[in-house]
């Protein structure tokens, strides 16, 4: 289990943009944290991997406080500008003792990305594309994706949707940020509601068709309220 | 496959494992494809997968030993159950929207005889 | 260790273009400025000759001969603008994993293990830089020498011993002690300047700066408020206030690495 | 290897440029000086503590302390030697002693190998600590001022001389700067015992020589009303004190009492005349002397130092590049004591002279 305890952020002296924020991920499950723009939704994320300081909050990962079980995939490149694929997968395998060449290797085919081709000439769908594999290819319970789907075409969504409902799916908490929530509110199994700075809301998804028989877009009004 | 965003997807694919087993196209005995293989095969999660598949088996449509694909069901009793099942959803559906604008019985069922049988002879040309 | 060694080497590829570009242009400058030095000597003699008709002989009385020191007179510009590029790639170093396309700050905030080798692998850059710079600098100079000597007239030529004009003199003092004084006061700059990038990367603008004149600050009072006791004291013999001094520099050295690995292990942000 | 091939290939980079420049600097020939004896033994006394300071500013600066026996120190200096090398000669003696001498309201004397170091903290007392060359022992006395100098201001007490075993002070108003007085203290009796020299408190004495209890001096009295001051010569025995007439100007030179009391003498040294002046106490005579001395100032016009000292002259000249004729002479008589050649086996024009350090 991925817990975040009462997370608080205030960036200078602006309203603070984290008000205590908690919830949790469960294993083997993909949990979507939806909010209007601006509401800290990628600010969570960057705080749960340590790459924003909190001014309060702790984040539990089985009960350990250490982000080695929890692999991120940012919606921006990370790469050094003049790498190659081949130079990253590289460079993933030198650093990261839990990289998993094998699965690079299928995401890579699947995605038919080439190891010769540079990061920065790449276009945004294979850039999203690449950070994924170097997100799933790395064996880790969790994995947090900031706006997996952002600003890409139809059929590179379809193929990043996929993965959601392939095997390397198995054994993984999935915490996601994203807009497109038509498309894919099938495939989730939990929704979180953040606005003003707290979690306001939590559903398992199957659960609130059945019992309200409502969808996640419709909880979505109702909650926002416009 | 294309889901309905309000009614739970395991129940959804549960229907479509029935609609199979109605039309025989899943006769009784016959291996289906394994959870991971469905949820790829419909574009679904996994855990829903699951969830649909343990559905199904309260519902006896299949039954599961350990680690060897899952069967359709052998008892005919349950397949029968399911068509008629099927059957009556379909004509409650019918009835619903023929009743909604009031037309008399006799002239509905003449309307479904005429056009059961015009699909009918359109399937035997095809 | 390893990891930390591998680091170092993507940040020296990352500037190779330029670490190798500003090594040659320096080294091409200061050999160029030296040959025009000679040419412009000889034009001078032979000018002053035919202007003044006089003999060549006393033609170098008058404008007297050149010497190695003064043909390598602009060899102290080239290193301050040396010295400034140093200073700018300390910055650089730093602020290209925030800006430009790719956020490498992300990748290098995220490795496994500790933070401390993303600090360590630039200040092992820069440092590498630097005595590349001051060796490779020496080496020039031998090659200017051995230039001046092969181009220059016998009779034009002051002294055939190699000469250093004052300032090169204090950086190349003809004692290893010296160089390692003079790294380990680049070194400390490096550390003190990634200190207070730290600080604005941490905390941004308003209150960054305010963190940053904070720190200068300090180490200005450390300084003084240390003189300033050492003279009311009056009780230190002269070889101890160097030992203090020393204490001083060596403490302050470690607190500003110790200051950078706490601010990115917590306060860093992307 | 891929892995850290820019990092290997920088610091080979490093090591090889910096090897490049350790070789460069082991190349550098360093000064070798031998001492040719012309005239005189080094091993006298007044030869021996003679201490020749050359410093090379070629390439490399290099110091070195030539002794006329032959016996060499050199010292490289890098930025950081000079910040725990111990500024005052006192290198060895014990750590108090060094801080006494420290402290700014001590002076200090150097005779004979022995550092006598006072100072008066407050105009109450006067504190004496003297400490020998060699000996772990310093010997500290503290005497109540006397009573006449408790009227002075904040004083600055300098040790002039030891002879027998009174030590001569002189004492000085910092405050006023006004008027100097002298004393004699016994160090045996513990007692002090001022010596009225009949002069007007405002003037300052300067002291020129001791000889069994004659004390010889001149001040700086200013003609009243203008700001031109003249210098007048006494003598005096603590009682009675007598002017001393014709001697024209010997401020700016450096003069002493002969050691035998009888004359004075005033050494002026210009670049190539080197002369003094020996003026009889009781004859009153003046008498000229000269000496000629080959000089050839290096580029910067230097070459020469020349000091007198408990009586005798010491003098260095460079004759050329890396070559330093040292002598020392006995003023009354005009007799060379000692002359020898400083020589720099490689003639290098960069070496010059720092002076003579007299032990």
């Amino acid at each position: 289990m991925l817990e975040v305890h009462g997370l608080k952020k205030r960036y200078g002296r602006k309203k603070p943009i984290l008000e205590g924020v908690s919830f949790s991920v469960r294993p083997d499950s993909i949990t979507c944290l939806i909010g209007l723009n601006g509401e800290g939704k990628s600010t969570i994320l960057k705080a749960i991997m340590g790459l924003v300081p909190v001014d309060a909050g702790t984040v539990l990962v089985d009960g350990e406080v250490s982000r080695d079980k929890i692999a991120f995939v940012p919606d921006l490149q990370t790469m050094p500008g003049y790498m190659t694929i081949g130079d990253a997968l590289l460079y993933m395998n030198d650093y990261y003792p839990d990289w998993n060449p094998k699965v690079a290797e299928e995401l890579m085919g699947l995605f038919k990305l080439l190891t010769t081709d540079k990061i920065l000439e790449l276009s945004k769908g294979n850039q999203a594309k690449f950070s994924l594999v170097l997100g799933f290819a790395l064996d880790r319970p969790y994995l947090l994706l900031d706006e997996p789907f952002a600003g890409i075409d139809l059929f590179t969504k379809e193929q990043i949707a996929w993965i959601f409902s392939s095997h390397y799916m198995e054994g993984r908490g999935i915490l996601m940020t994203t807009h497109e929530i038509i498309e894919i509110e099938h495939l989730i199994d939990r929704v979180v509601f953040l606005q003003d700075g707290r979690i306001i809301d939590e559903h398992d998804t199957e659960e609130m068709r059945e019992v309200y028989g409502k969808s996640v877009q419709d909880r979505m009004r109702e909650v926002y309220q416009r | 496959m294309q889901f309905d965003q309000r009614s739970p997807v395991y129940l959804q694919v549960v229907r479509w494992f029935k609609e199979q087993i109605a039309t025989e196209e899943l006769k009784c005995g016959q291996e289906i494809p394994s959870r991971r293989e469905i949820a790829a095969q419909l574009g679904i999660n996994p855990n829903t997968a699951q969830k649909a598949y343990k559905e199904m088996e309260e519902q006896n449509l299949i039954t599961t030993e350990r680690n060897v694909p899952s069967k359709i069901t052998m008892d005919q009793e349950i397949v029968k159950k399911v068509r008629t099942e099927m059957l009556d959803e379909a004509v409650a559906q019918f009835i619903e929207a023929v009743q909604a604008i009031q037309i008399p019985l006799g002239e509905v069922v003449t309307k479904v005889e005429t056009v059961y049988q015009s699909t009918e002879r359109r399937k035997v040309d095809a | 260790m390893k990891q930390y060694l591998m680091l170092t080497n993507e940040e020296l590829k990352r500037s190779w273009k330029m670490i190798i570009s500003i090594i040659l242009a320096m080294a091409g400058i200061e050999i160029l400025t030296v040959v025009g030095r000679v040419i412009y000597h000889e034009r001078q003699v032979q000018e002053y000759m035919s202007y003044a008709k006089v003999s060549e002989s006393d033609a170098i009385r008058t404008i007297e001969k050149l010497s190695f020191e003064q043909a390598s007179s602009y060899f102290s510009y080239i290193i301050l603008i040396g010295v400034a590029l140093v200073l700018l790639y300390a910055v650089q170093i730093w602020y290209r994993d925030w800006l430009g396309e790719s956020k490498y700050i992300y990748r290098l905030l995220l490795l496994p293990g500790n933070r401390a080798k993303i600090f360590f692998a630039k200040f092992t850059s820069l440092a590498l830089v630097i005595i590349s710079f001051i060796g490779l600098q020496w080496v020039v100079i031998q090659l200017s020498f051995v230039i001046f000597n092969w181009m220059i007239k016998d009779d034009y030529r002051a002294t055939s011993t190699l000469g250093l004009s004052r300032t090169l003199k204090q950086l190349y003092t003809m004692n290893l002690v010296d160089v390692l004084v003079i790294v380990t006061l680049a070194l400390f700059t490096v550390s003190f300047l990634f200190m207070l990038i730290l600080l604005e990367r941490s905390y941004r603008k308003t209150k960054g700066l305010l963190f940053i004149v904070l720190e200068v600050i300090a180490i200005v009072v450390i300084m003084m408020g240390g003189m300033y006791i050492i003279e009311t004291l009056d009780i230190f013999l002269s070889q101890e206030i160097s030992a203090i001094m020393i204490a001083i520099f060596v403490l302050y050295f470690i607190y500003t690495i110790w200051k950078s690995l706490r601010l990115l292990k917590w306060k860093i942000s992307v | 290897m891929r892995k850290f091939k820019f990092v290997v290939i920088l610091a080979v980079v490093s090591v090889l440029t910096l090897g490049i420049y350790t070789v460069f600097i082991q190349s550098i020939e360093e000064s070798d000086f031998t001492v040719e004896t012309i005239k005189g033994n080094p091993k006298q006394p007044e030869v021996r503590s003679i201490q020749a300071e050359l410093y090379d500013n070629g390439l490399k600066d290099v110091d070195y302390n030539v002794e006329l026996d032959g016996h060499v120190q050199k010292k490289t200096n890098n930025f950081i030697s000079d910040l725990f090398e111990n500024p005052s000669e006192e290198k060895r003696a014990p750590a108090d002693f060094r801080r006494f001498i420290r402290s700014d309201y001590v002076t200090m004397l150097k005779q004979d190998g022995i550092s006598y170091a006072m100072g008066a903290p407050d105009n109450t007392k006067w504190e004496l600590q003297y400490w020998e060359e060699g000996k772990q022992r310093v010997v500290k006395k503290i005497f109540p001022a006397p009573a006449e100098a408790r009227k002075l201001g904040e004083t600055q007490i300098t040790p002039y001389k030891k002879i027998g075993d009174s030590l001569y002070v002189t004492i000085y108003d910092l405050q006023t700067e006004v008027g100097t007085q002298l004393y004699k203290i016994d160090l045996k009796g513990d007692s002090i015992q001022k010596i009225n020299l009949s002069v007007s408190s405002q003037d300052e004495i300067s002291l020129l020589g001791i000889h069994n209890e004659v004390i010889v001096y001149y001040v700086m009295e200013n003609i009243n009303g203008t700001d031109v001051s003249k210098e007048k010569l006494y003598m005096s025995n603590g009682k009675t004190t007598k002017r001393l007439k014709g001697l024209k100007s010997f401020s700016n030179g450096q003069t002493e009492l002969s050691a035998d009391g009888s004359k004075l003498i005033v050494l002026e040294r210009e670049m190539n005349d080197f002369n003094w002046t020996l003026y009889d106490i009781k004859t009153k005579q003046v008498e000229k002397h000269s000496m000629d001395i080959p000089l050839v100032t290096d580029e910067f016009g230097l070459g020469e130092y020349t000091t007198l000292k408990d009586g005798l002259i010491y003098t260095a000249n460079r004759l050329n590049d890396g070559i330093y004729n040292v002598r020392v002479i006995d003023p009354l008589s005009d007799r060379i004591l000692y002359e020898g050649n400083i020589k720099d086996k490689l003639k290098r024009e960069e070496t010059s002279l720092n002076g003579l350090v007299l032990k």
